[in-house]
């Protein structure tokens, strides 16, 4: 009871400073930052929304960390909302009073190579057991995979195990396999893709968004024969997909209603698929 | 017969001071000449902008809260150096205290940035419960370059002459108005260059408030009890997500000209005190 | 003001003095002691051997790995990769500074190894990640140019200037101490360098390699931004990852209590218990080789 | 009482090294008494211990007592006992300030008025005979003085708290012939009003201006007598060897 | 001829201000020759002067002639001047290196073999006194030495070169009587071999070993005669007040 109190406590000191702040997925971190911005500019005070709300400037923080630090920061009522880029696990959710989440959409990792890479040409899909074995290890250089890609080395890239990504990446298409430790590890999509932007020999998951925020600078693989698009993400067809979330805990307060509203709206969906991701609707 | 002699070690020593000159040149060269093109007035004084934030627009929230971050940091750093500082060398008459002082503010000091990171993420944010914020940042950046201010009070203290000490102690006169009256002034030189580069630190420093006070998109800075963008922290997002390179050479260039500018500080004020 | 008022500020001072020192050493000692607890916490479920010699890291996986066995040595590579580097430079420039320039311009010289000692690790992981990750992939062709190597060049350009600040207050002693007793006996300049500098500032040289070396093991950004951040055994041409950049990698995300989280903070202990040895051996040499005066 | 300074049961050491060994002496008030010795026999450590600034070196174990005008110093304050006895060391140690600021140093501590100030700092500096070479450029650094003249005006600033002894710490080793001879001057000129203890190592010169002279050795007091007796015809055969081997 | 060394017109100044100023004198072989005035009267710069150091120096200027064994300094290369005419300071400055290393380091420079070497640092610690003292200890730091044993190693360190004229600059102030003692043996026991021109402000040890004394003032010499001259009956009012002035 004595933590309720504290929890509630907490809350109302986030309301006092009338400070909003998330947290988590970095994958969510730009569309969020972008969605708050114009919401902070749109409307400048809190009055100018509602006249009966106080009349303080809107501060919105939002920062990092991935999307584990997203569920942690609710668990821990350490910030209003949390962006999880992944399905939120049961034990996880137990651990959340009141847990609530939004859907803003869907994001797809989409296996991705360099445009130099001849290996969309050569091959035209990918499956999922070449996969296991590149993300091994077991394959080392590109030859391997198909003879008439050159003896080089493949570069692999993907998000630390912190990320969402991972989690996801691992359970979809690795299952039991471990994937290599002889990997670069990014902080970041936005990191993970501007690796394989660079490197002509590097592949790795990267979030569809991101990949079409990016066009013509990497190039997306099918995987076992379904391309990675729209319809085949919403369909189900497209496997390695995952949910782009906001969770709350509890009761939101009227200050967070607003905002949430104002991400789900059309507005809002019309930031997340211009991200390049599928918008919830 | 020696002109030839030594010809190895002059041959290492100058290229040594050429090949460093170089590298001084090419990395402030690189920054400047690529840099110089995305600083404008608008760079400087408009907030972030663009899709994905940071492609347009400029960092106006990031200087702003740099500063607030350091301004913390230093001020923190200064009442605790300064204080123990003053306290091992005119007050702590038993060694093995002094030494216990000395050995505490070592191992701080060999603490790896990153870790004293760890410390305030897990201390101060989660354990206490604060907001991650400029105050949460400052104090950690803050207990980073305690250890260097602290040290190099304390050995500016040291090489004031004794008997300069001895010679005001003779006098009846006590350990306050000493201080005040003759230490500080011989020292303020040193301690001020101290102090300056101690900001350096801090205004460079990423590690520490990765997780205790820097977020990647605020506003600028209404208090101290919110977080706030900083400079380091949004180069290294711009670069590692690839947002921007341009907006990255902008923002590593205004990070050097800061760097400059605290650098010459010193210099200045000396200058206006009109001492040598 | 007069004696009196002077008494009073006396003791207030005095005590404030006091105060603060005790809580900044208090804080110090409680931050020590908050790493060392947070850290041994893992060590109830793995003995702290395997923690650091085993080599993987799989700390979200079930049942989880801990083991940071290539992160140790990536960090011990790197930064001695830098040392063998940075030192003959460093005591080289030194000299130049000492020998070669005229005051003036060693007075403008020490501004600017000053200045260099003062640019932000994030400029030097961005220009590394421009000018010597580039250079790798595009001149040498190394499949990533993310690499030990470029690591350890980058940590040598960084830690110069801190060598030279050291060294070059030892040379400078040494001249002013001693310039003119060499010239009395009429040996040349390079005489003096090769027969009394360089074995005079040995110990000066000594001290700041190991201070240095510490630099190094702590810096986080700029490595982790050109090291390519694999745990893996690090190879000169190979990436690797080191301490600092896994704990600034994965601390955000890593919840707090679990395994992860206090693997990361066990890390950070080894690397920071790693440096407390160095500084120890530090302190001992000092203390009982180092009897001469530069 | 003609005796101004008493010394008790005096012991001083360093850690576990003994520096003075029971010492037993009386300094008498308006004489100048020279206190002679090798180099390290404890002449420096005494002389602090007179006004206390031993206390302030954290190495330093102090028995015994000292007994000023019939007063224990050891039961003083600190500040008090220094103001009373001053003292002027070996290097002349100007502050880095200028000439002017130097003198004023410890009386605006002592809440001095400005006027008054002014009035001290002037008469100090005419009995110390630097007026006139230096009233033109009294805010000049005091740093720019000749060696002779910085300690002259540190024997001046340390006059200036009005103190009734004045200790001093081989003040004329830095100096040349003609400045030490300009402050023995000043010291003779000075001690109807001031008691004067001066550690020397040039023996001719206790000769000159020492009422008594006080021999030390290993950190023991070998001989204490009028000056004349202790030249002429010293008692102990240890002094006798000291004196008379240094113009051997 | 007995000369060995003739100053003639000598001028020094730094920047504008004129230090030395039109000096010829001439030194005797195989004397020692003392150089007493107070203090800034241009005695260091004078030695220095004689063995080319002051030409290290940017701000300094000199003109006139040195004439050595009848060649003149000014023409000769810098290194074979030092190397004839060696020089020690008035602070002891054993290098911070092993006591062997230390007599070793200007042998080297002029390609002494191994052996010789060995031969040359024996006989030099030997004749300085030093040998017997620290024979066992010879690869310990010079830094170890007392004052005065460190004196006598730049001392001997100076002649492993085997230079003809001796320069010392107050070889003695940093020491107690006793080592000065010694000092003052050692210079009297090897001026058979060497020509030495010291620099003291001590005037009894300029009488104790001078064969001949220099007085300089202002950076001009006023008396150059016998020791015992100066010291009984010198010509010059000037020199008159200096020496009888400090036994006034
Ligand atoms: N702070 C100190 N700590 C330890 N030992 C000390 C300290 N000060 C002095 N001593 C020792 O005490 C002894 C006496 O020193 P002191 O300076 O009093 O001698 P002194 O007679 O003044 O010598 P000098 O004529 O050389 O000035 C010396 O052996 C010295 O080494
Ligand atoms: N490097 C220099 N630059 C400018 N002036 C100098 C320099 N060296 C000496 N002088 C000046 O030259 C004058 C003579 O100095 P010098 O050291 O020769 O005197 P000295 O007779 O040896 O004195 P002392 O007995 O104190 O050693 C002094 O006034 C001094 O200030
Ligand atoms: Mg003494
Ligand atoms: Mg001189
Ligand atoms: O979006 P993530 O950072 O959780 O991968």
């Amino acid at each position: 009871k004595d933590k309720d109190m504290a929890n509630t406590e907490e809350k109302d000191k986030i309301k006092i400073g009338i400070a909003l702040s998330f947290k988590g997925s970095s994958t969510l971190a730009p569309v969020i930052t972008k969605l708050t911005k114009d919401f902070a500019e749109k409307y400048q005070t809190w009055d100018k929304i509602d006249a009966s709300l106080p009349n303080k400037k809107i501060e919105i923080f939002v920062s990092g960390g991935g999307s584990g630090a997203g569920v942690k920061s609710i668990i821990d009522g350490l910030s209003n909302f949390g962006m999880v880029s992944r399905p939120v696990s049961d034990k996880e959710k137990a651990k959340i009073k009141g847990y609530k989440e939004y859907k803003l959409g869907t994001d797809a990792l989409t296996i991705a190579v360099n445009p130099g890479n001849e290996i969309y040409k050569v091959k035209d899909s990918i499956s999922s057991e070449e996969l296991r074995k590149i993300f091994s290890g077991e394959y080392k250089y590109w030859d391997e995979l198909d003879s008439r890609l050159p003896h080089e080395e493949i570069v692999l890239v993907t998000r630390d195990i912190g990320g969402g990504a991972h989690k996801v990446f691992q359970k979809k298409v690795m299952g039991d396999v471990k994937v290599s430790e002889n990997v670069i590890q990014a902080p970041s999509m936005g990191a993970l893709v501007a690796k394989i932007i660079e490197n002509k020999n590097a592949i790795g998951y990267a979030s569809f968004g991101v990949v079409n925020q990016n066009k013509g600078k990497i190039i997306p693989l099918k995987v076992d024969g379904v391309e990675p698009t729209k319809e085949n993400i919403i369909s189900g067809k497209y496997k390695i997909s995952r949910p782009l979330l906001i969770i709350t805990d509890g009761e939101i307060d009227e200050l967070e209603k607003i905002l949430i509203d104002y991400i789900t709206s059309d507005e809002g969906m019309k930031v997340v698929e211009k991200m390049g991701f599928v918008p919830a609707r | 017969m020696s002109s030839k002699k030594h010809l190895l070690i002059k041959i290492w020593t100058v290229m040594s001071g050429l090949l460093f000159l170089t590298v001084v040149i090419y990395i402030f060269g690189f920054i400047i000449i690529k840099g110089i093109n995305s600083i404008s007035y608008r760079f400087i004084i408009e907030k972030p902008d663009g899709f994905p934030l940071g492609t347009e627009g400029g960092i106006f929230p990031a200087i702003v809260g740099s500063i607030c971050f350091t301004l913390v940091a230093v001020i923190f750093a200064l009442i605790t150096a300064f204080a123990t500082s003053v306290y091992i060398v005119f007050y702590e008459k038993n060694e093995k205290v002094k030494s216990f002082i000395r050995f505490i503010i070592g191992t701080i000091a060999g603490i790896p940035s990153i870790v004293l990171g760890l410390f305030g993420y897990s201390f101060l944010i989660v354990y206490l419960n604060l907001e991650i914020s400029i105050l949460t940042g400052g104090i950690v950046l803050g207990i980073m370059i305690f250890p260097f201010i602290e040290v190099r009070f304390e050995k500016s203290f040291l090489e004031v002459n004794r008997g300069l000490i001895e010679a005001s102690y003779s006098m009846g006169v006590n350990k306050f108005y000493t201080i005040f009256n003759m230490v500080l002034p011989i020292c303020y030189r040193d301690m001020l260059s101290a102090i300056s580069m101690a900001g350096n630190l801090a205004m460079g420093a990423t590690a520490p408030i990765l997780f205790t006070g820097a977020v990647i998109y605020a506003p600028v800075p209404k208090s101290l009890f919110s977080p706030a963008m900083a400079l380091p922290m949004h180069l290294y997002i711009l670069i590692s997500e690839g947002i921007s390179l341009k907006n990255a050479y902008g923002t590593a260039l205004v990070l050097l000209m800061i760097l400059l500018i605290m650098n010459g500080l010193p210099v200045i004020f000396t200058m206006w005190k009109g001492e040598d | 003001m007069n004696i009196r008022i002077y008494r009073k500020i006396e003791i207030i001072f005095a005590f404030f003095m006091k105060i603060f020192t005790s809580f900044s050493v208090l804080l110090l000692a409680f931050i020590i002691f908050f790493i060392v607890k947070e850290s041994f916490e893992l060590f109830q479920s793995i003995s702290i051997c395997k923690f650091i010699f085993s080599d993987t890291w799989r700390p979200t996986s079930e049942p989880f790995e801990v083991g940071i066995l290539p992160m140790i040595l990536g960090s011990l590579y790197v930064s001695m990769l830098s040392m063998v580097i940075s030192l003959p430079i460093s005591v080289g420039i030194s000299i130049f500074l000492n020998i070669i320039l005229t005051k003036s311009m060693r007075k403008l010289m020490r501004v600017i190894v000053d200045l260099m000692a003062g640019i932000p690790s994030v400029v030097y992981g961005f220009w590394g990640l421009l000018v010597i990750v580039k250079f790798f992939e595009d001149k040498l062709s190394f499949c990533t140019g993310e690499s030990v190597l470029a690591a350890g060049l980058l940590l040598s350009i960084m830690i110069i200037p801190y060598i030279v600040a050291a060294c070059d207050e030892s040379v400078k002693k040494i001249l002013d101490n001693y310039k003119n007793t060499s010239m009395a006996l009429g040996v040349s300049k390079w005489h003096m360098v090769r027969y009394l500098i360089l074995p005079s500032c040995l110990r000066a040289v000594f001290l700041a390699s190991i201070l240095g070396f510490g630099r190094a093991l702590g810096e986080t950004m700029a490595v982790m931004m050109v090291i390519g951040n694999s745990p893996i055994y690090p190879k000169l041409l190979g990436r690797a990852q080191t301490i600092p950049g896994l704990i600034a990698l994965e601390m955000g995300g890593a919840e707090v209590g679990s395994i992860h989280y206090h693997g990361l903070f066990a890390s950070g202990f080894i690397l920071m218990f790693i440096l407390f040895i160095i500084n120890a051996a530090f302190y001992y040499i000092r203390k009982n080789y180092i009897d001469d005066r530069y | 009482m003609s005796y101004i300074l008493e010394v008790k049961d005096l012991k001083v050491s360093f850690k576990d090294k003994k520096v003075l060994r029971n010492i037993n002496v009386k300094f008498k008030r308006n004489k100048i008494t020279a206190i002679i010795g090798p180099s390290g026999c404890g002449k420096s450590t005494f002389l602090k211990t007179l006004n206390c600034l031993i206390l302030e070196d954290s190495e330093a174990s102090v028995y015994g007592d000292i007994i000023f005008n019939s007063e224990s110093i050891l039961s003083m304050e600190r500040e008090i006992v220094r103001q009373k006895i001053g003292m002027v060391f070996q290097n002349p140690t100007p502050f880095p300030l200028s000439i002017y600021k130097n003198m004023e140093y410890a009386l605006k501590f002592y809440g001095v008025s400005r006027k008054k100030r002014h009035e001290i700092i002037n008469e100090k500096l005419k009995l110390t005979g630097l007026y006139d070479e230096i009233k033109d450029s009294l805010n000049k650094s005091a740093l720019k003085l000749s060696g002779g003249q910085q300690q002259r005006l540190c024997i001046a600033r340390a006059l200036t708290v009005e103190p009734e002894i004045l200790l001093l710490d081989e003040p004329c080793s830095a100096l040349d012939v003609k400045n030490t001879l300009n402050i023995e001057k000043l010291l003779t000129d000075i001690k109807q009003k001031y008691t004067i203890i001066i550690v020397t190592h040039n023996l001719p010169q206790a000769r000159r201006i020492a009422d008594e002279t006080l021999f030390m050795l290993d950190g023991e007091v070998i001989e204490f007598d009028d000056t004349e007796k202790i030249f002429k015809n010293p008692s102990d055969q240890r002094t006798k060897e000291y004196i008379f081997g240094l113009f051997g």
